[in-house]
């Protein structure tokens, strides 16, 4: 079998196999982990410049279609597919109501995506993946809300996807063809004549992206999505699904690079607006999610933020914001998936997302806590961990363009991505360790295997970012740019700086080893419980206190909201709702018609018939 | 040893934190003993917010027995090696309360205390020269109230539960009170 | 002229068994229902026969009597899609009411089936208009009594709001084809398309006007659809599912067959002979139909009022699908036709056996439905997401080729487009629902549900069939091609066919 | 060979780190002292941050689990090695890594850490505390990143030795002269950064029991103490790298940093404390447009790189 082939087909096979034994949750789950398995495997097979076309009978034309193997693809499909087996294995010990088949289909889709030469099949797969994704949401737990967080995702995605269906036939009536490849460069060849026509058709297929990526503004159903999910899908929606976007923002950015444009501070201008939706991104969900109660719909806020930082870099379409992007990139997918799973490990344990009910955990599952605390840190670019590189390559390369509002933004958003940190932090594991909570259990064997894994994945791609630059470069060679210099794996090299993080990790490490050193060598300390706590004098039994009421978790930045609430007043979820709302409301009005009274729908047909003759017959 | 015994001893002699237990008129009198007039900071003494920090325990007049729970509590709080200061009458005797139902009279009969500064009120140079004599008694070596409060522990359990009418020690954990730092 | 004269079996099978079933139900009643699907069985076969072996197109000549002269059947690649589709649709709902249509008069209900599945047969392959109206009067009054079975008495009022409007649209066709007959006097379709433009031009579009309106009817289309919600939530599940995957089949073929092949005007966009310009008045109405339909069906709570305006709507898109006038718009026409018959019909049946359980039509009934049964689940699932037009199902490709047709055509029809692609939304907001109720909610009772053979058999030839067109959609796309090809192309795909000597006009 | 350099460096890294700790605690004592004279006492001995320093190392102390002692550590340790990566005068450490951005990302990590620490002893406290320092930080690094990113498009580098050297012949070349607006926003987030009024929230004594150290006694405030005196130096330090031109030797680099440190304090002595939000508001204001406006000016004087 074709291995191209066998990477659309094994999902499928797999998939089937799983709804015909959905019934027993653990084959279910074992096959699932076993087809992603199995479809690394092929990955093994096939090499960049792999080509596999076929011929579609459809629309009275004989359509090529095709799969190909780009340096991008290939590291898009390594960067998911190993993701997918690490959380499938997770998911292994889980029993959250995750849908196998329907995870793998998404799998058959995200691979089409990623190989698709054409784009009826991009579009097919994108559909695909969009609505097994959506009926996997309406597995979550709390089932009003898992439908509406569905139900939302599902219009967004939809919407979107009508637009790059659009698109797609605007394109296609002009170049005769769905090859992307001779659509994007017959787009390059006439921005010189029609800017403004090239660019009407491109953004019809930003919107698709920008909604699945959850890009401002059509980030609004991110939180009600991934809040809602089964926590077995929310590491995947996160780390994996929003990257799609990001993939279909590649596709076409090439477009934009020729000179043909007029240029803010050196830059096309369609690509200086995308870098400040994706800025706006950035500050709006790190604000947005360090406001949040619920421990999913931070994260889910944190993932936009993200993807912001990510499509500003890439926006720039210079060789380190596009290696800086891509970079960011696999961090996100690294430590979004590590925080995601540690994060569903303690839902599942306490069962609650409410990061004001839970506390202290970190007594009882060490392991996760610091899976959970490596992870933050990374999100929060700290050096040696991964995240730290990409961030830092993601300022060089605003910076070098003079967008000193727009850094100064993202800056902002990465400080403010410690306040959601340090909150979902404090309050999910630190601080007081409830007594309902007293017999919580660390995570099982297999949790612990993957926790491990994906601590030392953090580490290790933190300190040899060469691992994933070397793919990089090549994907950033293959778009016709010329890759930064590179001068070893423990290096990331930068327009103002490089630096070796290896040296970076030693010199960590060694002053560890000096404090816990020094720490163990003065005075000595005893552990006392931590209801022996500084009460200003009261005892806490006396007055009933219980650890919950001793822990300040709510409404963690109170203080913030004052400061913030001008801009939290633009409510663009609200213009959402509100305009479903009067949908309903006119369909509410339009049912009318149909009274069930006879003489009303023959007054109508009879009234249908005389306007016709009217304006037919006598006016037309 | 004796050598680093004396060094340390000089230090913590040098840098006392002080918390003070505000519970009667005597609050009055440390303002003055902060500010600019008589600066105790000079000598290394700073007031401090919670007992983890702090090193003198200030208790500053009479002790209902509803602030005395609160007293050992926030004595055992305290890490060795700890002081307390009585201050006025109050802390001695009871003072204008020494025939009241519901306050103690002597402070050393629940927890132990370096020092007791007489006067109703004591002077700020009398805090003063408190501070300076416990200095010189930490330095000396002289000040082990808390370890006396370990070595007895038995006796000041059975005052405190005279007056406070329960048997649980205050932190729940009875070995973890009768171990120095 | 080709001719293939047994294929008058087609129509006559049918109506013959219809009425010699009351013979065989004096034997038994199992043995009427088995008469209707062995019946339909062979109805299917031989469509498949004539497809397979390229016997298209062909004509059935009366007596000898050739036209424009005497009647004949001309059965093109248009019309044996449809006669393979209708007795498909048809065969399975037969197998389903062998499980399902057991109370009340079970002999009369089977030969009125197998009388309105032969009318609409007959209605898709003769070549006269006349006899168009008699086997739409057929059909019709074989639903009337089918919407009016069954214990519920809401079946009564729909049947008769059916029965009212659809009286109404058969008598603007008559007038209609009086009108035609007065100018041309002639009743043969492709004579009176052959010579269609030397009628007085305000004359036809007035006929014109009268035909559209009263096979709007059948059609679906606003606001001659009234009767719609009523007639499909009162009958019975395979009556509702007849309906919608037989009845507007016949209406749509109707319409466009005069439309396109009669007053059609050849070019790269078909456009009719007379004052206006029809087909855009098909487009407005199916627009409006779409808009409609789905914002109806949106704030519906009951299932199966929600698929009867659904059904409405989608009738509205393969309207849009034809009335655009190009080869495309035509095959994305027949291939949505085709996706939605087969993805109603199964959705009413699932209903059925849904409802057959106790379990209510309303929208909060269908809670925790996969719990119940996973199967019905994901076949119901399978063909929401069918007329949705989601991927790995054939609608997928109906709405691909819909869009790229409006997109080519251009001008207003951007749009029309845009108008269709909204109300998709909506669409896609409402099933999900339904399904989002299936998979979320644990059920209050978890009762499973065991549905016998008889009525899987069909759920599963749908769910298979929605599947397989969508991954190979070639398997209708070739033949939906020849369909196209003919209705677009009058004289060469309808006109010489039925009468090689006459000469256009 | 690689080990005796190893050892070396080892070596260097333990005696800047002392003298680091040693520098900060006396500027913190020299603060006392000056404080008093302001306000008119006569203040403690300038050495009494040492002694309290070596009392709190001595003295026992309670823990809350091992969490609480890792985030001690890992609030300690970070800072000593972002230290490692700071020229100090002509001598850095470890020059070929001295980029700004990641010595202030590792400084962030110590602040991580500390959270971590102070946040598992579970006192609310602590925890309002931390949320007033991470409310604040949002504050003033946003100022304090404008900034940065100006020296970077000026000087072309991001190397912090590199920065320094650039500087080098006289006061006219000194970052503090061409970016005098830079200065002046660093200036006022210095004050931030280290938590002197009127930006001490996050230590309000009277009314959060000092904050996130409302637990720690006797060594985790001793290494808190280590952490906030390195912290002194080491953002002090990065002020005079930035802005002040560096330092031909130790003596006068600590001399720079003394200056800067003194008008610290002497802002410190005069104002009160804000209120958590409008302090954060406040950096987003003054400080914040000076940092961009003098990006702004070093872009249009043709600062933007040839990308």
């Amino acid at each position: 079998m074709n291995s191209l082939l066998a990477l659309l087909i094994v999902p499928v096979i797999g998939s089937a196999a799983a709804a015909v034994l959905q019934r027993y949750r653990l084959v279910e789950r074992l096959i699932t982990f076993l087809t992603f398995s199995v479809t690394f495997l092929f990955l093994f097979e096939i090499k960049i410049g792999d080509i596999l076309t076929w011929h579609l009978d459809f629309l009275g034309k004989n359509l090529e279609m095709g799969l190909q193997i780009t340096p991008l693809s290939i590291f898009m499909l390594y960067m998911t597919i190993a993701f997918g087996i690490v959380l499938t294995f997770y998911n292994l010990s889980e029993r959250s109501k995750m849908k196998g088949f329907l995870l793998l289909l998404t799998l058959a889709a995200s691979n089409w995506i990623f190989m698709s030469t054409d784009l009826i099949g991009f579009f097919f797969a994108w559909e695909l993946m969009g609505w097994s994704s959506i009926l996997m949401i309406f597995g979550g737990k709390r089932e009003e809300e898992s439908r509406h967080g569905a139900l939302y995702y599902a219009m967004m995605s939809i919407g979107g996807s009508y637009s790059m269906l659009i698109g797609i036939f605007l394109l296609s009536n002009l170049t005769g063809t769905f090859s992307i490849q001779s659509n994007v460069s017959y787009l390059t060849l006439i921005l010189g004549l029609h800017p403004w026509w090239v660019l009407g058709i491109v953004s019809l297929f930003f919107v698709a992206f920008m909604v699945k990526s959850g890009i401002f503004p059509f980030h609004t159903w991110v939180p009600h999505t991934y809040g809602e999910a089964p926590d077995g899908f929310v590491p995947y929606l996160s780390s994996v699904m929003s990257k799609y976007g990001v993939y279909g923002f590649l596709i076409f950015l090439p477009l934009t690079s020729g000179a043909h444009v007029p240029s803010v501070l050196g830059l096309a201008w369609p690509n200086y607006v995308l870098l400040w939706f994706g800025s706006v991104t950035a500050v709006a969900g790190s604000v947005l999610a360090f406001m949040q109660d619920d421990v999913k719909k931070l994260f889910a806020y944190s993932s936009f933020s993200n993807l912001g930082f990510i499509l500003a870099a890439i926006a720039l379409f210079t060789p380190i914001g596009l290696t800086a992007g891509m970079f960011h990139a696999f961090n996100h997918l690294l430590f979004n998936g590590a925080i995601f799973i540690t994060v569903i490990a303690v839902i599942s344990k306490v069962g609650t997302t409410r990061m004001s009910e839970m506390g202290g955990i970190w007594q009882k599952m060490p392991l996760t806590f610091l899976t959970f605390f490596v992870g933050i840190a990374a999100a929060a670019g700290i050096p040696p961990f991964a995240g730290f590189g990409s961030k830092w390559m993601i300022f060089q390369a605003m910076i070098s363009h003079g967008l000193i509002f727009a850094t100064v933004l993202l800056f902002f958003a990465s400080i403010a991505s410690f306040l959601y940190l340090m909150r979902a932090f404090h309050a999910i594991f630190l601080g007081q360790l409830s007594h309902k909570y007293d017999n919580v259990k660390e995570v099982s064997a297999i949790g612990k295997i993957t926790e491990v894994f994906l601590l030392g994945a953090l580490i290790f791609f933190g300190i040899l970012p060469g691992f994933v630059l070397d793919p990089i470069n090549s994907i950033v060679n293959s778009f016709g740019l010329k890759p930064l210099p590179t001068s070893g794996y423990e290096y990331i090299n930068g327009f103002f700086s490089s630096i070796n993080m290896v040296s970076i990790f030693i010199v960590v490490i060694v002053t560890f080893i000096f404090g816990f050193a020094l720490f163990a060598v003065v005075a000595k300390h005893k552990k006392v419980p931590q209801e022996d706590n500084y009460t200003a004098g009261q005892i806490p039994q006396d007055w009933n206190l219980t650890p919950e009421m001793y822990q300040f978790s709510y409404d963690f930045y109170e203080p913030m909201d004052k400061e913030l609430a001008p801009f939290l007043k633009v409510k663009i979820d609200g213009f959402f709702k509100g305009f479903g709302e009067s949908v309903e409301y006119i369909g509410e009005a339009i049912k009318e018609i149909f009274t069930g009274n006879v003489q009303i729908y023959t007054y109508l047909a009879v009234g249908g018939l005389v306007i016709f003759v009217i304006a037919g017959w006598v006016v037309w | 040893m004796s050598e680093w015994t004396e060094i340390v001893d000089y230090f913590r002699g040098r840098s006392m934190w002080m918390l003070h237990y505000c519970t009667g008129c005597g609050a009055i009198e440390l303002p003055p003993t902060m500010t600019s007039r008589w600066d105790m900071e000079r000598f290394g003494i700073t007031p401090m917010a919670t007992p983890r920090q702090a090193d003198i325990l200030l208790i500053t007049g009479y002790l209902a027995i509803k602030t005395l729970k609160r007293v050992i509590y926030t004595y055992e709080q305290m890490q060795a090696p700890k002081w307390v200061l009585g201050f006025g009458s109050c802390t001695i005797n009871g003072g204008i309360y020494w025939d009241s139902y519901n306050v103690i009279e002597r402070l050393d009969k629940y927890i132990p205390v370096d020092i007791y500064i007489a006067g109703c009120m004591p002077r700020p140079e009398a805090i003063l020269d408190a501070f300076v004599k416990l200095k010189e008694m930490v330095q000396m070596g002289e000040a082990k109230g808390y370890e006396k409060y370990v070595k007895n522990y038995d006796w000041y359990k059975a005052n405190q539960d005279k007056v406070l009418k329960r048997t649980s020690p205050v932190l729940k954990e009875i070995e973890k009170v009768t171990k120095i730092g | 002229m080709k001719t293939y004269n047994l294929a008058a079996l087609l129509v006559g099978v049918p109506l013959l068994m219809a009425f010699s079933i009351p013979l065989f139900g004096f034997i038994s009643k199992q043995l009427a229902k088995w008469i209707t699907v062995l019946t339909l069985g062979f109805e299917f076969f031989f469509g498949l026969y004539i497809f397979f072996w390229h016997i298209y197109p062909f004509n059935v000549i009366m007596g000898n009597w050739v036209p424009p002269f005497g009647e004949n059947l001309y059965i093109g690649p248009f019309a044996t899609v449809l006669i393979i589709l209708v007795s498909f649709v048809g065969l399975m709902i037969s197998i389903y009411n062998l499980w399902s249509a057991n109370h009340g008069d079970v002999v009369h209900f089977a030969l009125l089936f197998l009388m309105f599945v032969g009318g609409s047969i007959g209605l898709i392959s003769t070549g006269d208009i006349f006899n168009i109206f008699i086997f739409m009067e057929i059909t019709g009054i074989s639903s009337f009594a089918l919407a009016a079975y069954g214990p519920e008495r809401r079946a009564l009022g729909g049947a008769f709001k059916y029965l009212v409007i659809s009286s109404i649209g058969s008598t603007l066709y008559l007038f209609g084809v009086l009108l035609i007959y007065t100018q041309l006097g002639t009743l043969n379709i492709a004579e009176i398309a052959a010579r269609i433009s030397q009628t007085t031009s305000g004359l036809l579009t007035f006929a014109g006007i009268l035909l559209v309106a009263g096979l709007a009817v059948e059609a679906e289309l606003f606001p001659f659809n009234g009767w719609v919600p009523d007639t499909y939530t009162g009958a019975v599940n395979p009556v509702s599912a007849t309906l919608s995957g037989i009845g507007s089949v016949g209406g749509i073929y109707v319409l466009f067959r005069i439309l396109m092949t009669v007053f059609g005007k050849d070019g790269n966009f078909v456009s009719t002979y007379g004052n206006m310009d029809l087909m855009a008045l098909v487009a407005i109405l199916g627009s409006a139909t779409v808009v409609i339909g789905e914002l109806s069906a949106l704030v519906q709570k009951n299932v199966k009022k929600m698929l009867a305006y659904s059904s409405m709507a989608q009738m509205g898109l393969v309207a849009i699908g034809f009335s655009i006038g190009s080869k495309l718009g035509a095959y994305a026409g027949v291939f949505q036709l085709v996706n939605h018959s087969i993805a109603k019909a199964m959705m009413f049946l699932i209903l059925g056996v849904i409802v057959s359980f106790g379990i209510g039509e309303h929208i909060e009934d269908m809670k925790g439905l996969w719990y119940k049964s996973p199967f019905l689940t994901l076949a119901f699932t399978i063909g929401a997401l069918s007329l949705l037009g989601l991927p790995l199902f054939g609608g997928f490709w109906s709405k691909f080729a819909l869009v790229d047709a409006s997109i080519q055509r251009g001008g207003w029809y951007d749009f029309v487009i845009a108008i269709v692609l909204f109300a998709s939304v909506v669409e896609a907001f409402y099933y999900l629902r339904i399904v989002g109720y299936m998979f979320t909610s644990k059920p209050t009772s978890t009762d499973k549900i065991k549905v016998s053979i008889s009525p899987a058999v069909p759920i599963v030839a749908f769910s298979i069939l929605i599947v397989a067109i969508g991954i190979f959609p070639q398997i209708v796309g070739g033949i939906s091609w020849n369909a196209a090809h003919e209705l677009t192309d009058k004289m060469g795909g309808y006109v010489l066919n039925v009468i090689p000597t006459i000469v256009g006009h | 060979m690689v080990i005796v350099e190893f050892l070396i460096k080892l070596s260097q890294g333990f005696g800047i780190g002392a003298l680091a700790l040693a520098t900060g605690l006396l500027f913190g004592g020299i603060g006392r002292k000056i404080m008093a004279r302001i306000q008119r006492r006569y203040g403690p001995p300038f050495t009494q941050n040492f002694m309290d320093l070596f009392k709190l190392l001595s003295k026992g102390s309670v823990s809350h689990g091992w969490a609480f002692d890792l985030g001690l550590v890992a609030g300690f340790a970070p800072m000593l090695a972002a230290l490692m990566f700071l020229p100090i005068g002509p001598f850095t450490l470890l020059p070929s890594d001295s980029s700004l951005i990641m010595i202030v990302y590792l400084m962030m990590m110590a602040y991580l850490g500390m959270a971590m620490g102070v946040l598992a002893s579970g006192n609310p406290n602590s925890a309002i505390g931390m949320s007033r320092a991470l409310m604040l930080m949002v504050g003033y690094e946003v100022p304090f990143a404008a900034v940065i990113f100006s020296v970077y498009l000026f000087s072309k580098t991001g190397y912090l030795t590199q920065i320094v050297t650039q500087q080098a012949g006289g006061f006219m070349n000194w970052n503090i002269v061409k970016m005098p607006l830079g200065f002046l926003a660093t200036e006022i987030a210095l004050q931030g950064m280290l938590g002197e009024k009127p930006f001490d929230q996050a230590i309000a004594p009277a009314e959060i029991a000092s904050g996130p150290m409302v637990e720690l006694g006797g060594k985790y405030l001793g290494f808190g103490m280590i952490q906030h005196s390195v912290g002194l130096f080491l953002e002090t330090g990065i002020v005079v790298d930035l802005f002040l031109g560096g330092a031909p030797n130790f003596w006068i680099f600590i001399a720079k940093q003394f200056v800067l440190y003194f008008i610290v304090i002497l802002v410190d002595a005069i104002l009160p404390r804000l209120r958590i939000h409008e302090a954060t508001s406040f950096f987003w204001k003054l400080p914040l447009f000076l940092g961009i406006l003098q990006a702004v000016i070093v872009i249009i004087q043709g600062g933007v790189l040839n990308v």
